[in-house]
Parts: structure tokens; C-alpha cells; sequence
């Protein structure tokens, strides 16, 4: 059998090309950075990064999340409203005097509980991701509303890794970020599990043909979500020290913003957490340089609206030139 | 070739039955597999063939019947379990995963893991190379995107992952229904050397003449039912057609001589970027003219540029005397241009929809009143008449067109195309998976429709159909013209040397 | 014109067509909240309640549209472009002195423009439809911010303006009557009879396929979300007759409120799947839910929760019928 | 657990429109549920109780006008003798509220005004600018009369928040030139973000000295923002936070007051002139409330009662507030 291939002559290699593809997302977050290092007075130093570290790591820990499902064509917008749940039920027992282990332990087995829920519904009950987790945000959120009962739950970090403390400036947050995303991303890559993500994410009629076990795949992932939001909660009672009547709503469209300007694909099997992590980097960065450029508060949605359509649009149109480049035609 | 009267059962089923709805895809059917055995499955479109497998291969529950796999009871609960259980199966609409690798395409779900349990990519890498090489498929397609293939590609590379599995029974449907010559030998080696090795293999085809190559014994269903169940060597085309249809059926087509009139179509120097280069080409009213060559010899991708899918980076095109320079389909279609698409399942059918819609898609234009209203009772008219014309199989012109059987679907949009009656007709692979009696139906209304005027350019890997329609044949390789062959130059063996690049 | 001789639809169709089922609810939903107050059932109040279907359902059909096109299709700016385009009418009306009805022409322009910036960069750019709207959202959203510093607009209670967002004809609110129900009428027409419906459902259902039958895939797609964006700032063209301000904030988290509504009324996430009329009987679901909820004095945070085990009962139990009926 | 339902039980769940017992009286809050309005109800049902009447409170979940007059609608159609409310949006209020009057409902305004409307009266808390200069004396007194101060501010469109912060620079303006405001107002959503604009303050202007937290969601974000940049004592913050919501930074230091006025008693307030005019009484220049310790001035010009100056909650008395 014969492939047709046209070399051109001064054409770099398709390894090149391929580098340079997944490079994209780097280079344009080094390129903000230098921009708001000459733009933004502040903006490089290392507390300055740290506030950014410890105000992003219960959104990154959601994003990681909502990545596993999206690979797997899924979707999760109810991660933030769960985080809220679980937020409350980690302060209020944590300031009844439990053991801070404990307490780490509960709110990850009640975040896995609530995900379970989603993932009882998608794959038991086979309503779509998004029905589903629609749904069931509206019911976390009227949750904690009940939970809540008009009166704020005012709590320190339940342990010193879940709050803002930091070890010779380094946000212990940071570390725990770093190791959960670590761990995902092997997962992703090494496990039979993760492989499994991508499969279905693909194809999952297919993926079930050739014996992957789609249903228990798919609730693990959701459960898993749920895990991750467990110890986002946490972070987020660390960092913020009160659990209100809406605590965690505000963080769903950010998670998912963070997958996509990341670069997994929305329609599942392609992407990964570390293109999360670049993705979420990325927006944060953006957030507080912007404000830190001083720029008139109104503005702010704005820029950060403008910067991530230009930066999706250069990262897919390369992308998209580079891919016919290297052969694959579509 | 083996004997099978002494091999043990590998496979044997009885009482068989499978029903959607209302409708009886199989009925009662029993046949046993020997270890080593190939069993070739015959039928008509929407007899049943598809459906039987995928009972096998625990897809679809039977409603009825027993199955027994070396030995044991087999019952499958999922396609995971019959796959475990030693049953692989390519699949007659096939079914891969886009974003991923070729390479992991081929491993999904049995990706070789180390001790540790962790996937272990460099012996997954190796034994891919391997396999490819043994397959003699080009080893740098493992690291394409599976979506990046060529329908062809991808049809190899889904064969080469079903072989590779240790199975006990090796189900292939329709594998062969867009491979050219040479790869459809390569595959009935493979298919001979694990026969070899005792596994049984159960093929499903529409091609008579593969048969003795392929096949040990075969059966034949006709409704659902087992209608003949036979040894290769009294393989008679005219019975087996009979056993399929119940009546007697004339696989010849009539056609007369072509009285070719004005250039319809015409290329000349035509270039795209790294698929076809420099090619010259011209198709008159009344005649059709067939076009062949190897898997990625650029055939679609110049019926895509003549279709306005794909830009020229040189050269230039005719219809009908005056230059050609669509910037899409619509342009195309606006000069009497149709395009029937190879590849069914992506680009031809409108999945979600009913057949009734899927075949008046492009005709629809002629069917508006006022405000763009489509006029439904003649839409309706229109559809049925193309139902009844090409004996599309389905309940009702409301019924969805993914419900129908892939013959069927393929029909479904040869309708479409021979709605529009275009001035030019351009046909890619138009009778793939369609069963033999109507292929010769198709073929002879292909004729008919360039007698009548029409331009008609047929791309087909079939070389015996494409001798049979043609009163011309182009033969392209690596994406340049090979040669033009008429008359009394155009014979098989012409085409296979310009095809090899073989000179007299 | 006449049906030809297509087999009446089975038992088992009907009885797993979302519709059914829907309009099932509606009438079950609306026996409980007459059950749950006295005032539910009186009919003034129950032609009342529909007004606050009005906006919120231009937001759903528009969401419909743009689900329906296929491609990941999804459009979370309809919010922000509710905000935006209002906030520019009151410019209009108040700072420029504008007739408020020519003002509302401008505005539904002014919103397809906003509709054709998503679908430039979705359909000519080829970009996911869902960052793409979601940086329009932040967008939209601080734009209006920013043109108001955060103050609210006036100027709408000339020229009988309001009469648009306050009066009743017969009983029915008139932006019910005038914009809400002409909206969905026209729509679903347009789905059910005419090329342009059928070509929706076809780029839906796989745009290749609908691009070598000779659509202008892009182009339909883009004007998909240029209707949305029409679709959006007529929303704020009746928000501004009904309160009389345009606040930067009006519009938003409706876009979630849409989407719940087009996937609840039976909209496919993947497209090309769906029925609008599906999505009128779901808005009559959400307002009947949540009017009668309002009147029997349940908390405005326990309706939401309530709303979504709506959706998810609703689709669980869609799907136990489907099942059972088919198989 | 619904604070909405109110009411004595069992008259809510099946309303007799015959009415046995009294009128039906009802406040529109804001938001549902906060501590602050909760304080409210509590002042308030306890007052209406005492005048024989039965009193019913609700809001929508987030600061959301339409929601809000879909509630104030369902309240009219319920058949309600008089509805106060806090209007989220004065303008979009004032149609439904003539409609309610025409109906011969009593209509006023507590807590926000819409002051274009046909309400009867307006109960007001505390002027605004008593509010803006209070926050702002607090300010300056913490930061020694010079420096670079901020503002966190709630949703950029909420007419309250704005005058507040109106006045309180007025006050700076004219008392405390000195003082600078630096970054502009930020606007904010939740306590999140006003934790991620406080911090990203404290990082842009390092010299900054204190935070004004303007609704009561900002103020434990920016408490808690200045706290974990480990900056208590050296930037100070005040606000309008709720004394539950405020105790603890304020009993830790890291807020120095906050200020606000007794909700309760607004509440209570609020049901006697509901009373009042459902009796078809007529205000006094100086009416003394049944409830509350002074004497409660009526502005005939503007139609208003004004309950009070603000009050400063700080760490000697703020114990002894629960709401
Ligand atoms: N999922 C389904 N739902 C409804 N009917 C179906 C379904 N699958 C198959 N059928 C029907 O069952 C019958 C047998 O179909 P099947 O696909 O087995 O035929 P086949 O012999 O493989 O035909 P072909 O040669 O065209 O592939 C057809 O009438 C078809 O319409
Ligand atoms: N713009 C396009 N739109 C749709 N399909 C395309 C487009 N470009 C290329 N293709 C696909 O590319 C493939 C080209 O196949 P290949 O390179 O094998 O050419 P070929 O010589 O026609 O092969 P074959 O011999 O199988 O017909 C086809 O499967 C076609 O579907
Ligand atoms: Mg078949
Ligand atoms: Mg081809």
C-alpha cells in the first residue's frame, strides 16, 4: 500500500511540528508573563505569585475535575454548588471540634457521594452529563441554602496545607495542587483506567465493543469529581474562612473555562490535566495582572473576555495550520 | 485450503431469532463453525447477515437460540465478554476512535501493561510495528490520528487490530467493500494463514468472486432465515442469487454501445497539494467512465476537487465548455453536478433523521412553495418512488435512516444523488455493501442514465464492476494519471499493470 | 395539503415523545400548585403568570437554535447579550432622546450584531463554541458595566412604550401575546415546514454531510447565532417596557436558565436533535412551577432546587417509559 | 428551614382569603435569607404579632429585580392588606407598586426607597450620608488622617452601595484630604472575589493603610484577605457589615468597626407604619414607636421616617448583637 506524501523542500520535520503544536499553550503563557512583569509593577514577585497560587487552588483542584469528564465527552457544571455542600459540612464539623484528619476524610468520602449521585444518574439512569449536573446543581445549591440557614459558618484552614499558609514562601496549597495533578496526569497517561477516559470519550458505543467497561469507567470518573471537590472545599474554607449561602456557585464556568482555553476537547478524547493547568494558569495570570496594571475595575471582564477568545482563537488557528502541515488532513 | 468434515465445532448455533419491533431480521437460524473453517455469510441487503454476527459477537441479546462456543455455552452479556470469550469482529460500519492515535486505536482495551500494571507504550509501540509490518501496512500511519486515515486506511487498520486478538472466531463484515486488489489479497492471506491456525472465520460478503478464495463453505440468508447452507466448491452464482432472492435473477447488465456526445467534464493539469498532481481528464454526455487505482491513489480527492470540496493549486477545469472554478459544493451542484461520497457513514447520511429526508436532501430546493415551504405530499411522492424504484428496505419513508441496513443506507443516498438528475454524475464507491442482485440493478441503471445524456465518472475498487459499467477507465497512481484505457485495450490486466506501474 | 400515506405513529412513539410527556407535566404540575394555593387556578392570574415566561423564553428559543445547529453548538452569552443590548437602548432612549420604539429597532439589530461576533468566530474561525461564548459573556457582561459605570438607564415610559411590557390584551400580558407567542409560532413553523428547518436539523446532524448536499454549512451556522443575539436583545427590549430600567446585571445567570429550558423541552446537547415546540411546553413547565410555587409561599432558593429535581425527574422518568415501551 | 414562610403555622399553608384574624401584612426583602434581613423579620414578626396581625417575609435568592417583582406580584395576588418592600431596583418597582395601590393595598418602602413611586412612605434606616461619613470617620481614624485607602464595593449596579460610597467620598473629600483612593471602586460579586480584589489591592498599592468593605458579603472577604496577608493592624478595615457577620474579625483585630444600625428595631419600625396607615392614621413630626427607645422623626416633605443615626459596632459591644 502506497500513501501519498508531497515533501516540500524546506519544510521542518513533523517532530518539529508536533513540538511546536503542543508548545503553543506555554509560549503563550510566557509571553503573558513577560507582558504583565513590564506592565504591571508587582506583578513578579513571589508573594504576589503566591496569592495567585493559593486563590487558584480550590478552582484548579474543580478544573482537574471537570477535566476527567470532559474527556469523557461529559460535562460537570455542578461543581461548584457541591463545593458549597461540602464546604459547609467540612467547616461546621471541623469548628464542632473534630479532628482536622477526620474532617479531610469526611468531606472527600461526601464530595465522592455527591459525585456518585452524578454518575448514578448519567450511567444508571442515562440522562445526559449536562441534564444531570444541571439538575443536580440546582440542588446542592438549594442544599446549602437549607444547610445554611442564614447563618455564615466562620472557619479557619481545617488543616495547615489547605490554607494559605506557605513554607519559605512556597504556598503549601501550591504543593498540594502540584501532586494532585501529578498524580491525574500519570493516571492519564500509564493507567489502564485513563486510557479508558480517552476511549469513551472518543467513542464510547465503540469503546464497548472492544470490552471497556463504559458505565464503570464513566461513575468512577464522576465519583472521582467528587473526591476532588471534597478537598477543594476544604481549600476553599481555608483560603476564604466562611461558607455562605452561595459559597462555590461562582466557580463552575471558571473550572470549565479553565478546561477548554487548556485545550480538551469539548466533544471528549483529546486533552489532558497538564493542558488544564496551563489553561487555568493562563486565565488567573490574567486576572491579576489586569488588576494589577491598574486597569479601571469595569475593564477588567472586558480585557479577560478579549484576552481568552484571541488567545483560544491563536492557540486552535495554529494548531489547526501546523496539524495540515504535519499530514493530518481532515 | 483446509478440510472441514473432521474439525471439531468451534462455533455452533441453532434456533437463532432477533427482532426490532416489528420487523424479523433473523429467524431461526443454525449453522456450525469448525475450528479453522471459513464460513462465508451470503444475502441480500437487509437480510439479516449484520444483525446474526452481532448476536455472536453479544451486541445484541437474541430473543431466541442457543449458541455454543468451543464447547462452552456462550452467552454473551456485552461485546466486552464475546470479545474476552475469543470472538473478534470487524464491524461493517466501522467504528474507531477519532482523536486517538492509530497506535492506540489498536490496543483500546488490551493495552500491554508492565508488572507494575502501568500501560507500557514501548512494548505497545513494538508490537504495532510488528503487526503492521506483517501486514505489510506502512508503519508511520501508527502515529496519525485515526482521523487523518483514508476510509481505506482506516478500514486496514481496524482488520490488522480484530487479527491481532488470539481469537477463536474471527467475524469480518464486509471488510473488503472499499479495498482495492491488492489489499484485499493481502487480506485473504491473513485470513488464510489463521485459518490455518484454527480459528474459524466467519465472512460476510456481497462479492461472488471472492468466494473460492475466502471460503471453505458458506450459507446463505434470505429474510432472516437460513435459506442454503453449502460447501464452496458448489458455489453457482446463479443458484446462490436464486437461494438469496427467490427468484431467478440476471447478474448480467445489458449496455449499449456508447454514443458519447459533447465534453461534459473536462481537467486539465489539475493539481492539489499532496494528493493529486497534474492530471487530464474528460467525461462526455453519454458515456461513464470508470475510474481505478490503488487506496490513496488521489481518486476521491479528484472527485472532490471537481465537487469544490478541495482547492486546485494549479491547472483547470471544464463542464461543459466553460471554466469551473467552484468555491464549494453549492457551485458544483449549481453547474449539474452530483457527488455521491464514499464514505456513507460521515459524509452521506443525516444520521438523526428519516429516510424520507435523507433522500430528498438535495432535491429540496425544487420542492419549496411560497416562504421556502416544502411542498410534503410531492416530497413524500418523490421519496416513495425512489423507495419502491431501488427496493429500499424500510418500514416507511418516516423511518430512521440508522435503522436501516448498510445496503440499504447506501441505497438511501444513490436515490439522493439520482434525484437531482444531474448533468454530470460523479460516483465514489457507489455500490459498496450492496448485495449482488442490486448491484447489477444499480449498474444497469448507471448505463441507462449516461445513455440517456448524463456524464457519468465512477471511482470503484470493484474492478470487475468498473469493467462492467465503463467505457472508459482512467487508472491513477500516486496521485498522477497512469493511464486511459478503451476498447479493446481495456481488460483486467491492463489495468492491474498501469495500477502497479507496470509497463508492457 | 394533504398527509399521504405515512402509518400513523405508534402508541409507543407517542408515548415517548418528550412532548407528551411534557404537556403530561404541565397539566399534573398545575393540579399540585392548585392544590398547594387557592389563587393559582383563578384565571386572570393564571394568563398573568405567563409574562414571566416572556424573556426568559426568547433567551430558550434562541438557545434552541443555536443547540440545534450541531457542532457543540451552545451559546452562554445570551445573558450578557441581554444585558448589553439593553443597556444600549437606554443610551439610546435616554442619552440620544430616542423614540423608545425606534430605539428597540436598533437594539434587535445592535443584538445580532453581538450574535454575528460569536458567529464569526464559530463558524468562519471554526473555533468551540463554548469558549467562544463564554468569552462573550465576560465580554458582553463588562461592556455594559462599563458603558453605565454601573448606573442603571431610563427613558422607556414614552410614546406608549410600556405598554408593551405592562398592558394585557384579553387578560394575556402583552408581551406574551405580541413578541413571546409570534416568536415560537413563526419558529416552529419554520422547523416543522420549511428548508430552512430541515437544513437546521441536517447541519446538525452532521454538517459534512449537509456541506456536500450543497448547504452553506457556515453560513446558516453563523446565522444561527445572529438569531440568538436578535433573539437576546429583544428580551431586553421587553425587559425595558416591563421595568422600565436597563440595569448592566438584568441578564444575568439566565443563560444556564436557557439552557435548562432547551435541554428540558427535549433540545439534544449534540444537536440537530429536538423539537421547539418541546421547548415552549418546557417554558410552561419552569413558569407554572415556578409561579405556583411563588404563590404557595416556598422560598425563591428552594424553587431552584425543586426546578432541578424537576429536570432530572423529568428526564429519568422520560427515559424508564422509553425503555419500557421499547423493549 | 424556609425563613420565608412566615406567619403563624398552619396560616400559611392554607390562606383564608375571608381573613379571620387581622390584616395580612408582608416585607420584600432584597435577598432571602441573609442574617441581615433575618434580623429584620425577627423585629418584625414579633411587632406584628403584638398588633394583631399576621406578617410574611420573602426575597429573592440573588439581588435579582425581576425575581423580586414576581414576588411582590404573587404577594398582591395573595390577597396581602399591606406590602412593604426594599427595592432592588426603584424604577421597575414603581409600575407594580401603583397597580398594588389600585388594588387599595397600603404600599411603602423600608430599608431602599423608590422614591418616583406612589409608596406611601418611605422607613429609612440612616441617611445615606450619615452612613458614607460614619464608615469614613472610622476609616480616618485608623489610619492616623493620611495614607491610600480602598474601596471594595458589592454589585456595580446596586443604587445603595453606590450612594454609600458616594458619600463616604464626599466625606473624605471635603474632611480628609490627606487620604487617597487608590484602584477606583472594585465591584464585587461574593465574598470570593472580594477576597481576590482585597488581596490584589494590598499586592498593587503595598503602601495601602485600609479597606472600606461595602455590603455585607464583602466584609469577610476583605477581612479575610487582609488576614491571611498576615496584614492585621497594618491595614485597617471597616464596613457595613452585620455584627454576626463582622464579630470575628472584629474580635481578632483584623477589622476595626463595622457600621450599621439596629436591623430589629428597623423591622419593627417598618410594621408600625404599615400599621398606622392601615388604620388610616396619620404620622407626627414625632412619633413615638411602641418598641423603640426614641422618638422617630416623619419628613413630611419627603415622606420618610427615619429611624436613626447609624450605629458603630466595635469590639466592646459587638457581643451583643446576634444578627
Ligand atoms: N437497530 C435497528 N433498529 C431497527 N431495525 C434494524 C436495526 N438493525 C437492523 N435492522 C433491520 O433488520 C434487518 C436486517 O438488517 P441487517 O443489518 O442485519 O442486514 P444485512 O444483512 O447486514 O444487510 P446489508 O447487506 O445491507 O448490510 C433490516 O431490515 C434492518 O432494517
Ligand atoms: N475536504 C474533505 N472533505 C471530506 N472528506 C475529505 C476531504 N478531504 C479528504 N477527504 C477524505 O480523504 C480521503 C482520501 O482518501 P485517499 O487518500 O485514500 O484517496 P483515494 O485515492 O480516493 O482513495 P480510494 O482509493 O480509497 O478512493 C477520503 O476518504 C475522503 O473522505
Ligand atoms: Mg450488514
Ligand atoms: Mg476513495
Amino acid at each position: 500500500m502506497t500513501t501519498t506524501t508531497v515533501p516540500s523542500a524546506f519544510a521542518p520535520s513533523a517532530r518539529m511540528l508536533v513540538l511546536l503544536r503542543n508548545a503553543l499553550l506555554p509560549i503563550l503563557l510566557v509571553a503573558e508573563v513577560i507582558f504583565f512583569t513590564v506592565a504591571a509593577p508587582g506583578f513578579l514577585s513571589a508573594a504576589n505569585l503566591a496569592n495567585v497560587v493559593i486563590n487558584s487552588a480550590d478552582l484548579a483542584l474543580l478544573a482537574a475535575g471537570v477535566t476527567l469528564v470532559v474527556l469523557l465527552a461529559g460535562i460537570d457544571v455542578s461543581v461548584g454548588p457541591m463545593l458549597g455542600v461540602v464546604a459547609w459540612v467540612g467547616a461546621t464539623l471541623f469548628v464542632a471540634g473534630m479532628p482536622p484528619p477526620l474532617v479531610v476524610v469526611i468531606s472527600v468520602l461526601l464530595g465522592g457521594a455527591l459525585g456518585a449521585i452524578n454518575g448514578g444518574l448519567v450511567v444508571g439512569g442515562r440522562i445526559s452529563p449536562i441534564i444531570t449536573t444541571l439538575g443536580t446543581a440546582a440542588i446542592f445549591k438549594t442544599v446549602l441554602f437549607i444547610l445554611w440557614d442564614s447563618t455564615d459558618v466562620f472557619a479557619g484552614p481545617v488543616v495547615p496545607a489547605l490554607g494559605p499558609a506557605r513554607a519559605g514562601g512556597v504556598p503549601l496549597v501550591g504543593l498540594v495542587v502540584l501532586a494532585v495533578f501529578g498524580v491525574l496526569a500519570y493516571v492519564l497517561r500509564h493507567r489502564v483506567f485513563g486510557r479508558r477516559l480517552f476511549a469513551i470519550g472518543n467513542d464510547a458505543e465503540g469503546a464497548r465493543l472492544l470490552g471497556v467497561p463504559v458505565g464503570r469507567t464513566s461513575f468512577a470518573a464522576y465519583v472521582l469529581v467528587g473526591a476532588l471537590v471534597g478537598v477543594a472545599a476544604l481549600i476553599y474554607v481555608g483560603r476564604v474562612g466562611v461558607v455562605q449561602a452561595t459559597a462555590g456557585n461562582e466557580l463552575t464556568l471558571p473550572a470549565i473555562a479553565a478546561v477548554v482555553v487548556g485545550g480538551t476537547s469539548i466533544l471528549g478524547g483529546e486533552g489532558g490535566v497538564l493542558r488544564t493547568l496551563g489553561g487555568l494558569a493562563f486565565i488567573a495570570l490574567l486576572q491579576n495582572g489586569v488588576v494589577l496594571m491598574g486597569v479601571p475595575p469595569l475593564w477588567n471582564g472586558v480585557l479577560v473576555g478579549a484576552a481568552v477568545a484571541l488567545a483560544v482563537a491563536f492557540d486552535v488557528l495554529t494548531r489547526r495550520t501546523l496539524d495540515k502541515r504535519i499530514g493530518a488532513k481532515k | 485450503m483446509t478440510t472441514r468434515s473432521d474439525v471439531r465445532p468451534i462455533l455452533s448455533v441453532s434456533g437463532l431469532s432477533k427482532s426490532f419491533g416489528a420487523t424479523a431480521a433473523v429467524t431461526d437460524v443454525g449453522f456450525t463453525l469448525g475450528a479453522g473453517e471459513r464460513l462465508a455469510v451470503l444475502g441480500e441487503n437487509g437480510a439479516g447477515k449484520s444483525t446474526l454476527i452481532k448476536i455472536v459477537a453479544g451486541v445484541y441479546p437474541p430473543d431466541g437460540g442457543e449458541m455454543v462456543l468451543d464447547g462452552a455455552p456462550h452467552r454473551p452479556a456485552s461485546p466486552g465478554t464475546a470479545l474476552a470469550g475469543g470472538v473478534s469482529v470487524v464491524y461493517q460500519e466501522p467504528s474507531f476512535f477519532p482523536r486517538l492515535s492509530v497506535l492506540e486505536n489498536l490496543y483500546v482495551g488490551r493495552e500491554p501493561r508492565d508488572r507494575a500494571g502501568q500501560v507500557d507504550w514501548r512494548r505497545m509501540r513494538g508490537r504495532g510495528e510488528e503487526l503492521f509490518r506483517r501486514l505489510d501496512v506502512p508503519v508511520e500511519l501508527l502515529t496519525r490520528r485515526m482521523d487523518a486515515l483514508s476510509l481505506a486506511e482506516q478500514q486496514l487498520a481496524l482488520i490488522a487490530r480484530a487479527v491481532d486478538v488470539e481469537a477463536k472466531v474471527l467475524i469480518l463484515d464486509e471488510p473488503t467493500s472499499i479495498l482495492t486488489d491488492a489489499e484485499v489479497r493481502r487480506l485473504f492471506l491473513i485470513v488464510q494463514r489463521l485459518s490455518e491456525a484454527g480459528v474459524g472465520v466467519l465472512y460476510i460478503t456481497h462479492r461472488f468472486e471472492e468466494l473460492e478464495h475466502v471460503a471453505d463453505r458458506f450459507i446463505v440468508l434470505k429474510d432472516g432465515r437460513l435459506a442454503g447452507d453449502l460447501p464452496a466448491s458448489e458455489a453457482d452464482h446463479d443458484r446462490i442469487l436464486e437461494m438469496m432472492s427467490g427468484r431467478p435473477v440476471n447478474a448480467a447488465i445489458s449496455r449499449s454501445p456508447a454514443r458519447p456526445g459533447r465534453v461534459m467534464l473536462e481537467t486539465s493539469g489539475l493539481t492539489v497539494p499532496g494528493a493529486v498532481s497534474d492530471v487530464d481528464l474528460t467525461v462526455r454526455g453519454g458515456e461513464v467512465v470508470g475510474l481505478y487505482g490503488l487506496v490513496g491513489a488521489g481518486r476521491t480527492e479528484l472527485a472532490l476537487t471537481v465537487f469544490g470540496v478541495l482547492r486546485p493549486s494549479a491547472g483547470t477545469m471544464r463542464v461543459d465548455g466553460e471554466p469551473h472554478t467552484p468555491r464549494g459544493p453549492r457551485d458544483a451542484m449549481a453547474r449539474g453536478i452530483a457527488y455521491l461520497p464514499e464514505d456513507r457513514k460521515t459524509l452521506g447520511i443525516f444520521p438523526g433523521m428519516d429516510t424520507l429526508s435523507n433522500i430528498t436532501a438535495v432535491k429540496l430546493p425544487e420542492l419549496l412553495g411560497r416562504l421556502g415551504v416544502i411542498r410534503r405530499a410531492e416530497e413524500r411522492e418523490l421519496a416513495t418512488s425512489w423507495i419502491d424504484r431501488l427496493r429500499i428496505k424500510a418500514p416507511s419513508p418516516a423511518f430512521p435512516v440508522t435503522g436501516l441496513s448498510g445496503g440499504h443506507q447506501q441505497k438511501t443516498l444513490f436515490a439522493r444523488q439520482l434525484a437531482t438528475e444531474p448533468k454530470i454524475l460523479i460516483l465514489d464507491e457507489p455500490t459498496r455493501g450492496i448485495d449482488v442482485a442490486t448491484k447489477t440493478d444499480i449498474q444497469q441503471r448507471l448505463v441507462e442514465v449516461a445513455r440517456d445524456g448524463t456524464a457519468v465518472l465512477v471511482v470503484s475498487s470493484d474492478l470487475p464492476e468498473l469493467l462492467a459499467v465503463s467505457d472508459r477507465v482512467y487508472v491513477m497512481r500516486e496521485g498522477r494519471m497512469a493511464a486511459e484505457l478503451s476498447g479493446d485495450d481495456l481488460t483486467e490486466d491492463a489495468v492491474l499493470r498501469a495500477t502497479m506501474g507496470v509497463h508492457r | 395539503m394533504t398527509t399521504g400515506a405515512l402509518p400513523r405513529r405508534s402508541l409507543r412513539d407517542r408515548v415517548s415523545d418528550r412532548r407528551v410527556f411534557l404537556a403530561v407535566l404541565v397539566v399534573a404540575l398545575g393540579a399540585l400548585m392548585s392544590l398547594l394555593s387557592p389563587y393559582f387556578l383563578e384565571v386572570g392570574n393564571l394568563l398573568a403568570m405567563t409574562q414571566y415566561g416572556a424573556v426568559i423564553g426568547l433567551l430558550a428559543l434562541g438557545q434552541s437554535l443555536v443547540i440545534l445547529g450541531g457542532r457543540g453548538g451552545i451559546d452562554l452569552s445570551v445573558g450578557s447579550a441581554l444585558s448589553l443590548s439593553g443597556i444600549v437602548m437606554g443610551l439610546l432612549a435616554q442619552n440620544l432622546g430616542l423614540s423608545p420604539w425606534l430605539a428597540a429597532l436598533v437594539t434587535v439589530a445592535f443584538g445580532a450584531l453581538l450574535g454575528s461576533v460569536n458567529g464569526f468566530m464559530v463558524a468562519r474561525l471554526g473555533l468551540p463554541p463554548l469558549i467562544v461564548t463564554l468569552s462573550t459573556l465576560f465580554l458582553y457582561g463588562a461592556l455594559a458595566q462599563v458603558l453605565t459605570h454601573g448606573g442603571q438607564l431610563g427613558g422607556f415610559g414614552r410614546e406608549g412604550f410600556a405598554a408593551l411590557g405592562q398592558s394585557a390584551i384579553l387578560g394575556v400580558p402583552a408581551q406574551v401575546l405580541l413578541v413571546l407567542a409570534p416568536m415560537f409560532a413563526l419558529a416552529i413553523w419554520a422547523q416543522n415546514r420549511t428548508a430552512l428547518g430541515r437544513r437546521l436539523h441536517q447541519i446538525g446532524t452532521s454538517d459534512r454531510a449537509a456541506a456536500l448536499a450543497g448547504i452553506d454549512v457556515n453560513k446558516l451556522r453563523f446565522r444561527l447565532y445572529c438569531a440568538s443575539g436578535a433573539l437576546a436583545a429583544l428580551g431586553a427590549v421587553v425587559t425595558n417596557a416591563w421595568l422600565l430600567t436597563a440595569r448592566p446585571s438584568a441578564g444575568t445567570g439566565m443563560e444556564l436558565q436557557a439552557i435548562t429550558i432547551a435541554v428540558l423541552g427535549g433540545i439534544h446537547i449534540f444537536g440537530g436533535r429536538g423539537h421547539l415546540s418541546g421547548v415552549l411546553l418546557a417554558l410552561a413547565v419552569v413558569v407554572v412551577l415556578s409561579w405556583g410555587l411563588q404563590l404557595a409561599q416556598v422560598g425563591n432558593s428552594v424553587q431552584t432546587g425543586i426546578l432541578g429535581l424537576v429536570l432530572v425527574g423529568a428526564a429519568l422518568l422520560n427515559n424508564l417509559i422509553g425503555r419500557r415501551a421499547s423493549g | 428551614a424556609c425563613s420565608t414562610v412566615g406567619g403563624p403555622a398552619g396560616q400559611s399553608a392554607a390562606p383564608d382569603t375571608g381573613g379571620g384574624e387581622g390584616p395580612k401584612v408582608a416585607f420584600v426583602s432584597q435577598v432571602e435569607g441573609v442574617p441581615y434581613f433575618s434580623a429584620f423579620k425577627e423585629g418584625a414578626e414579633k411587632t406584628a404579632q403584638s398588633l394583631g396581625m399576621s406578617y410574611t417575609q420573602a426575597g429573592p435568592s440573588t439581588a435579582d429585580a425581576t425575581e423580586q417583582l414576581r414576588i411582590f406580584n404573587s404577594l398582591v395576588q395573595q390577597g396581602y392588606d399591606a406590602i412593604a418592600v426594599s427595592p432592588l431596583d426603584p424604577r421597575s418597582m414603581n409600575p407594580a407598586i401603583a397597580a398594588a395601590r389600585r388594588k387599595g393595598i397600603v404600599v411603602i418602602t423600608s430599608d431602599a426607597d423608590a422614591p418616583d413611586s406612589e409608596r406611601q412612605v418611605f422607613v429609612q434606616q440612616a441617611s445615606d450620608a450619615a452612613l458614607g461619613a460614619t464608615v469614613m470617620d472610622e476609616i480616618a481614624k485608623a489610619m492616623g488622617g493620611t495614607g491610600e485607602y480602598g474601596i471594595v464595593s458589592g454589585a456595580a449596579d446596586t443604587q445603595t452601595f453606590n450612594s454609600w460610597v458616594a458619600e463616604a467620598r464626599k466625606r473624605q473629600e471635603s474632611t480628609y484630604p490627606a487620604l487617597e483612593l487608590v484602584g477606583g471602586v472594585r465591584y464585587t460579586t461574593d465574598t470570593a472575589q472580594a477576597l481576590k480584589e482585597a488581596q490584589d489591592l494590598m499586592t498593587a498599592y503595598p503602601d495601602l493603610k485600609a479597606i472600606i468593605a461595602v455590603p455585607s458579603t464583602a466584609v469577610p472577604g476583605v477581612a479575610q484577605a487582609v488576614q491571611n496577608a498576615g496584614k492585621a493592624g497594618k491595614v485597617a478595615v471597616s464596613g457595613f457589615g452585620s455584627p454576626r457577620t463582622a464579630r470575628t474579625y472584629v474580635e481578632s483585630g483584623v477589622m476595626t468597626s463595622t457600621v450599621l444600625w439596629d436591623v430589629p428595631n428597623l423591622g419593627v419600625l417598618t410594621v408600625w407604619a404599615m400599621k398606622q396607615l392601615l388604620d388610616g392614621k396619620e404620622f407626627a413630626a414625632k412619633n413615638t414607636v411602641p418598641g423603640l427607645k426614641d422618638p422617630v422623626e416623619y419628613s413630611a416633605a419627603t415622606t420618610t421616617l427615619v429611624m436613626g443615626p447609624p450605629m458603630v459596632f466595635t469590639k466592646a459591644n459587638i457581643a451583643q448583637y446576634d444578627y
